[in-house]
């Protein structure tokens, strides 16, 4: 295929996210992140000499048949200098090949199966790159503060029938096993559910002490709603975003002590974030998500290796992908292991007084 | 586990099955008189759920509710008149679920640009408030709400279907088409009503659950072949079939995610399904006639 | 009272009483029935020759698997009246069968998608067993309830299946003959392979409705208590042809697998069924080359409209929409009634 | 016999296909308060009359009235609320409702206070289905079912009854009482319309007999003329050609000579 | 439901007979018809075949042992042409056949042309069967069923809204068949159809055996005149 001009014009970043179907929020706010990054870019004169960023981002559904339309679209029709996606994993694990055989770089932002970064890098496929941690870390540091603090010891896990939800709660199941904390039972429900209601029962009958949540979007609020409104008198955890709408259920009294793990909080007090949080919110009258929040780095830390390749040919972009070492909004650094996973930081997150407070952060 | 386990868990299956019934009868009203099979269900019942995030806060909740019904109402006539009518009459089974399927992709995917992917929930003081206390179960009014609501609504419906002349009009332009010309039936008024009825019941199972869930564009996806299912177990066209079958499939669920996991939950109910097809493949609640 | 006029296709009368002879090599590949089936083919090998850019040879390898998969349901929804919601579960089994042999075996990769297309049709007997007897209905849940199951298995099933992040990384079919070395690596030379199996599996399909066996189908969907009242096992013809389906769904699905290198439980999503509905509806169910040549319109327009964005499952379900009320029979249906109006209107003008 | 009970058709054609008349431009005034029987052979287009006048066909052209009023632009129901009702040929009921339900649909168009007592009426005068009032009508055997449809039609007592083959899959016993009933309508004043292949037995209890072939009236006249016009026996009606096998003749009238 | 449509019936259809199965509307005649072929099972009985029981045996394995019926209310394939309904029948029950009878293709081909013929219905021949008017649609019904050459074939009311012209060809055709060895077994409300076709009649009502014998004998008998004839009437004159 021929590569994209080089020398001039606008520099292309291709986006394969849902867009449509049961995870086309996630997909919404991942794209918003990411043109909230470029806009930004090009408000500050593009790059290379001013050359504008464009974004080419395709729908992909959620599903592989979609997502590899959409990533050969991206890379041979619309040329583009870089890939961003898949957000679901089983879709960005059929985008890697491809990312390999056209040698455009796929930074993988939000897929959480392990297996991306057991092929990449090292693992033989050197065009992809993934800068969100993986979640066993996640959970290992989660658990370790759960012990710490002492007061639960008995978990239920309730997780989304996806990878995300399924590597979440194995990884959090065995890590909380080898802290000595009993977890009750782990329900995995399908995507798009919205009676959380037999759970709930549950968790009040048989001695659960707190839930940990791997679910996402519009279910994740849902539930929270329900246990609120059912009187659940239980904290939660595991991956809850406490902010937004979630906060304003969550500072209730019955969920006194609730905490999570999350590689992302708009609480973050570095300059770049605050610029970032405050922009997001102008413009989309919500703080910032996870999702938005990944879908921002990947943007600059594509850009920054662009600057660096002083081109934007996708090997050249690739070669100074590798070596990147970039301070991110969080005040972490990504850097490629030889798996080309990037570690962040990640934070411990807590509801005290009806306010999230940073309890710690984490290297992931 | 206790006593008062199992009574959470049943009234749980109530609530749930009502929420399927209201969906399940509009469905099968729809299938009944118009032999379509509407996939637009799920996304008519996420627009009855935007409806009453819309209504609820203006009005309050019942008047809501109501205003939810009657504008979904004429949705539904405005589809029938628009849309259903002018299919042929010969086939309609399989062009009306393709019909339908891009009806549902219309609406869903419009929600999607018009009000975002995103997930919102009535304000605080817009939803019910409080909790019924029945021994030592806990039902939060919103959800006993939906019991109330369903309860009313379907009971009205059987009385509309089965003890009026309307009600036996529409069953019987399911039936025989010609014969329904014959004995002076006006189909297109039928059709109407039935598509207004389905349509609106769809709405008000969406808007009893917007004070108890949350509502996105993507809530109606996965439950149209749940009630596609309650609705030919329950006996094609048999809407008190339906319901009974709506609320057994709440119940099922109910135990079964209580005392299994969520899998066994979903696979209890396809199993249930099967199982019933089986031993009675015309459907639970259905006459047979001869060949 | 208002008697369907359309009928099937007339060319594709099978009777004892009007079958010229030819030879019999020409009578066996289908006789005159091999008309369209040739241009086909011809066009299909032309694509690679016009088109240079990979995603359009991607598209166009999208377009022979929905082709494919929607004539194979053509099979059993236009031609039987069978509603079945299982074909995408065969596609996922056939998909999970080849990808689980060849990475968990030594299995040569051809043998490994006709082993998938095996499993998928013996799963599909089993079902059909006790399925075919069933109403239209019964038949229509048992089979969306058994692809729903399938998918809860194969999230759950992690040994096999890999759980929910599926089978990834399968490797591109290859064939070694001494010195030549094809791989289908890349989306141009998986078209060839591609080609190869449509159009084989298009013969094969359309052998069997232009046969005998083909008029008993439609038979069988118009009045199944008639044709058993004429002696025929019409339980046994629905049982073979849904098994038949399935294997070659199932192959289909192996080979779809294959070219997207992963498989994952969102095979069996509604995604795929909607595809194979909206293809042999608006195709024309119970028409077979029309709804084949629908597959390509199906596989190529979602693709079009890439460029409308976030509207564009708004415009394709309004062009869904739009197309079932212009054209309520789908083309095929369209085109079938008219040649039919033509044939009665020129009887009824011999008569009087 | 009152004026608006006459109903005639003027330049009717109708059909299935665009062009391809059925009935082909059909001129006739139905004698009101009388019993018209169109006989014909099989395909000739007899029910497509019918189901033309009542709206059924695909297309249809020319007019149709009843009495001054022309009512070819309703629809079926209207035109059942101008008072013509419709027993069409093969089953016409509702087959999952009970045969008490579908006499209530029959009284559809009555007002809300004529309905009890007319399906009272009905069962009444039908005791057969009386027996099977709350059978599925799909349960019923085929002359039961037969029984239910004449029933349901004559329910809403209408000016003009068109009635397709009313014979079929009748018992001698019940289709002699149903010949009976509709000459008993006709002196009512109600103009029936009848289709019979049953020739001999409709004719002898009509009063007008019209012949249609390929869908033209061939010839029409007093029901007693036609049926003994040996012209009309020979081509139309059935019997023997003189020139037939002698044996079977005595077979019928055997069986008149054994007093049925 | 608890109702017994048909209750302790027995009769015996001997080779070579044409038999008449006569009865008041719902006395059971198509229920037993619908026993005899398999459509519906009977709760208790014994039905056999040359000695042989086809209690509850498939429809088609019934009807490729020879008996080949009709439906009261017509059952044809609407989209398939007349044409291919007699080939579909032909080849369908090519077991069905008497013994002896022809199956050569051309032969049968010339059969099916012939009744097509005969019926009125040439012209139609390669029309979907759902245009047809309803008397045609039970003249093909018979058509398909007579052009097999059953060793039995069972008939449900053949005649209902056939031109009676048409009905002296079929009386001919049967009695042809039956000198050639075809087994009839027909219902139908005819009297003057049964008294001159049928050799033997038996008597249905309300779902039991009221009498049996030759036509002659069965008009006389003052139950059957209550029961099926009713009142001597101007309609039954010749
Ligand atoms: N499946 C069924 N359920 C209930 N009743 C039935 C069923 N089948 C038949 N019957 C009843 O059995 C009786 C006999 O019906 P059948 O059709 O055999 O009568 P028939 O002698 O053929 O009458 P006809 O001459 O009117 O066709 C009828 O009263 C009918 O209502
Ligand atoms: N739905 C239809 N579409 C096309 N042609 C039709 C349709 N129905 C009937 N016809 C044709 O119209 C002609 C007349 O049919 P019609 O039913 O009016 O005949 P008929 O005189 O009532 O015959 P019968 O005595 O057999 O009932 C037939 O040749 C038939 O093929
Ligand atoms: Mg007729
Ligand atoms: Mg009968």
């Amino acid at each position: 295929t021929d590569s994209p001009d080089t020398n001039s014009g606008p520099i292309t970043i291709g986006l394969s996210a849902p867009l449509s179907g049961p995870a086309a929020a996630l997909g919404e706010n991942e794209r918003n992140g990411v043109q909230l990054a470029i806009d930004q870019i090009n408000q500050d004169g593009g790059l290379l000499g001013s050359r504008k960023l464009t974004l080419a981002a395709q729908d992909n559904a959620c599903n592989p048949t979609d997502g590899v339309g959409s990533v050969t679209k991206l890379i041979t029709q619309q040329q583009v200098s870089a890939v961003i996606g898949a957000l679901c994993s089983g879709v960005t694990l059929a985008a890697m090949p491809l990312a390999k055989r056209y040698q455009v770089p796929l930074v993988v932002a939000t897929s959480t199966s392990p297996d991306i970064t057991t092929a990449a890098g090292k693992g033989g496929n050197d065009f992809t790159f993934r800068i969100n941690p993986s979640d066993a870390t996640l959970a290992v540091a989660l658990s370790s503060y759960l012990h710490k603090a002492g007061d639960v010891r008995k978990v239920a896990i309730l997780a989304e029938d996806s990878t995300y939800g399924r590597t979440g709660a194995a990884a959090l199941q065995k890590a909380l096993n080898d802290k000595g904390i009993t977890v009750t039972g782990v329900d995995f429900v399908a995507q798009g559910t919205s009676d959380f209601s037999t759970q709930i029962s549950k968790y009040r009958n048989n001695g659960t002490q707190s839930v940990a949540l791997y679910i996402s979007g519009a279910d994740h609020l849902s539930f929270l709603r329900q246990a609120a409104s059912a009187r659940l008198q239980l904290p939660v955890t595991g991956r809850v975003e406490l902010e937004g709408q979630n906060l304003e259920i969550l500072k209730d009294e019955q969920f006194a002590g609730s905490s999570s793990v999350y590689p992302y909080s708009s609480l973050i007090k570095t300059p770049a974030n605050a610029k970032f949080a405050k922009a997001y919110e102008s413009a989309h009258k919500t703080p910032p998500t996870y999702e938005s929040f990944e879908g921002y780095s990947a943007v600059m830390v594509l850009a920054d290796a662009i600057s660096r390749a002083k081109s934007s040919d996708p090997k050249a972009i690739q070669k100074a992908l590798v070596k990147t070492d970039f301070t991110s909004l969080t005040g972490g650094t990504v850097k490629f292991d030889a798996y080309h996973q990037a570690h962040d930081k990640a934070f411990i997150l807590q509801i005290k007084n009806g306010k999230t407070v940073i309890v710690s952060d984490v290297v992931t | 586990m206790d006593a008062t386990y199992t009574w959470e868990l049943l009234a749980n299956g109530v609530v749930l099955g009502s929420s399927y019934a209201l969906l399940a009868a509009g469905l099968a009203v729809i299938f009944g008189v118009l032999n379509v099979v509407n996939f637009a269900h799920g996304a008519l019942y996420m627009l009855g759920a935007f409806a009453a995030y819309f209504f609820i806060p203006l009005t309050g909740y019942w008047i809501g509710i109501l205003l939810t019904a009657a504008t979904m109402a004429i949705l539904g006539i405005v589809l029938q008149e628009g849309l259903l009518r002018r299919l042929p009459p010969d086939g309609a089974f399989s062009r009306s679920m393709l019909l339908t399927l891009g009806l549902a992709m219309i609406i869903q995917n419009g929600a999607i640009v018009l009000w975002g992917a995103g997930p919102r929930q009535l304000p605080e003081d817009s939803r019910p408030q409080g909790h019924l206390l029945l021994g030592d179960v806990i039902i939060p009014t919103g959800r006993a709400f939906i019991v109330v609501v369903a309860v009313a609504t379907l009971g009205a419906l059987y009385l509309l279907l089965n003890r009026t002349q309307v009600g036996r009009a529409m069953r019987g332009v399911s039936q025989n088409p010609t014969a329904a010309l014959v004995v002076g039936i006006s189909p297109e008024r039928i059709g109407r009503l039935a598509m207004a009825l389905g349509v609106g019941l769809a709405g008000i199972a969406g808007a009893t659950l917007t004070p108890v869930f949350t509502v996105s564009p993507q809530m109606g996806i996965t439950i149209v072949f749940k009630v596609f299912a309650i609705v030919v177990i329950g006996g094609l066209g048999s809407v008190p079939g339906a319901v009974i079958v709506a609320y057994l499939v709440g119940m099922l669920e109910s135990f079964a995610g209580g005392y299994g996991s969520a899998m066994t939950q979903s696979i209890s109910v396809f199993l249930f399904m099967i199982a019933i097809m089986l031993v009675r493949p015309q459907g639970l609640f259905s006459t047979e006639v001869r060949v | 009272m208002t008697a369907a006029l359309h009928v099937h296709e007339p060319e594709e009368t099978n009777d004892v009483m009007s079958r010229k002879s030819s030879s019999p090599l020409h009578k066996w590949l289908g006789g005159r029935h091999l008309g369209p089936l040739l241009p086909t083919a011809a066009a299909i090998a032309l694509v690679p020759a016009v088109v240079t850019n990979d995603y359009f040879i991607d598209v166009a390898n999208l377009a022979l698997t929905f082709m494919v998969l929607g004539t194979a349901f053509n099979l059993l929804y236009g031609y039987v009246g069978m509603l079945s919601f299982a074909q995408v579960a065969f596609v996922g089994i056939g998909g999970y069968a080849s990808s689980w042999l060849v990475t968990h075996t030594d299995l040569w990769q051809p043998v490994a998608f006709l082993a998938g297309g095996g499993v998928a049709a013996l799963v599909a007997a089993v079902v059909g067993a006790v399925t075919v007897r069933l109403s239209e209905g019964a038949f229509a849940i048992i089979t969306l309830s058994f692809t729903l199951l399938c998918a809860v298995v194969a999230a759950e099933w992690t040994g096999v299946t890999g759980g929910r992040q599926g089978i990834f990384g399968l490797p591109a079919p290859s064939l070694s003959l001494g010195p030549v070395d094809l791989v289908a690596d890349t989306p141009r030379s998986y078209y060839y392979l591609l080609a190869g199996f449509t159009v084989l599996a298009l013969w094969a399909m359309q052998r069997l409705v232009r046969s005998s066996a083909g008029t008993v189908m439609i038979a069988i969907r118009d009045n199944e208590p008639l044709a058993k009242a004429q002696g025929y096992a019409t339980n046994n013809y629905k049982l073979a042809v849904f098994s038949f389906c399935a294997f070659v769904t199932g192959l289909t699905g192996a080979l779809h697998v294959f070219r997207l290198t992963t498989i994952d439980p969102s095979i069996f999503d509604f995604y795929l069924m909607q595809v194979m509905l909206i293809i042999v509806i608006l195709g024309g169910a119970g028409t077979f080359w029309p709804v084949a040549y629908s597959a390509v319109l199906f596989a190529v327009l979602p693709e079009m409209l890439r460029m409308a964005d976030e509207a564009r499952l708004i415009v394709y379900g309004a062009l869904l929409v739009l197309g079932l009320l212009f054209l309520p029979q789908g083309v095929g249906g369209f085109l079938r009634a008219r040649a039919m109006n033509r044939q009665l209107r020129d009887m009824r003008g011999g008569r009087s | 016999m009152p004026a608006d009970r006459h109903l005639s058709v003027s330049a009717f054609s109708a059909g299935y296909l665009s062009g391809v008349p059925i009935v082909n431009d059909l001129t006739y005034g139905f004698a009101s308060g009388s019993l018209t029987t169109i006989v014909g052979p099989n395909g000739a287009g007899k029910s497509s009359l019918l189901k033309g006048i009542y709206g059924l066909t695909r297309w249809c052209k020319g007019s149709i009235r009843i009495g001054d009023r022309d009512i070819t632009a309703l629809p079926a129901w209207g035109r059942l609320q101008a008072g013509i009702s419709l027993v069409p040929q093969g089953r016409c009921n509702f087959p999952h409702m009970t045969v008490q339900e579908n006499l209530q649909l029959g009284v559809y168009t009555l007002p809300r206070s004529n309905r009890a007592v007319a399906v009272a009426e009905a069962l009444d005068q039908f005791p057969a289905l009386a027996a099977q009032r709350t059978r599925a009508a799909g349960n019923l055997s085929g002359g039961q079912q037969q029984l239910l449809e004449i029933a349901m039609a004559m329910m809403v007592h209408p000016r003009v009854l068109l009635i397709d083959e009313p014979s079929l899959g009748l018992s001698p016993k019940a289709r002699c009482q149903i010949f009976d009933k509709l000459k008993e309508i006709t002196d009512h004043g109600v103009s029936v319309v009848m289709v019979e292949q049953n020739v001999i037995e409709g004719l002898a209890a009509s009063d007008i007999a019209v012949v249609m072939v390929d869908g033209r009236i061939h010839r029409h006249g007093p029901a007693e003329e036609v049926l003994n016009d040996p012209e009309m026996k020979n081509v139309f009606l059935g019997g023997r050609p003189d020139t037939a096998a002698p044996g079977r003749e005595p077979d019928r009238r055997r069986h008149d000579d054994d007093g049925i | 439901m608890g109702v017994a449509a048909l209750s302790d019936v027995e009769f015996t259809l001997s080779t070579g007979t044409v038999l008449g199965l006569i009865g008041p509307n719902g006395s059971g005649k198509s229920t037993a018809l619908d026993c005899v072929t398999g459509f519906v099972r009977p709760d208790s009985g014994q039905i056999l075949l040359d000695g042989e029981s086809i209690f509850g045996k498939a429809p088609h394995l019934i009807a490729r042992a020879g008996l080949v019926r009709t439906f009261q209310t017509v059952k044809l394939y609407d989209q398939l042409t007349l044409d291919e309904h007699m080939s579909l029948s032909l080849r369908g029950l090519y077991k069905a056949g008497r013994s002896g009878a022809s199956r050569r293709r051309s032969a049968e081909r010339k059969r099916a042309t012939s009744w097509l013929v005969e019926f009125g219905l040439e012209q139609l021949r390669s029309a979907p069967a759902g245009i047809l008017s309803y008397g045609q649609k039970k003249l093909l019904a018979l058509a398909a069923v007579l052009v097999t050459q059953p060793r039995i074939a069972l008939l449900d009311e053949p005649l209902a809204g056939v031109n009676p012209r048409i009905i002296d060809l079929i009386r001919d055709a049967i009695l042809q068949a039956n000198t050639e060895g075809q087994t009839f077994l027909i219902i139908e409300h005819n009297v003057e159809f049964i008294t001159s076709c049928c050799s033997e009649v038996v008597v249905l009502d309300a779902g039991k055996k009221l009498a049996a014998g030759p036509p002659s004998v069965i008009w006389d008998d003052p139950a059957v005149y209550e029961a099926f004839l009713g009142r001597k009437g101007d309609g039954h004159a010749g």
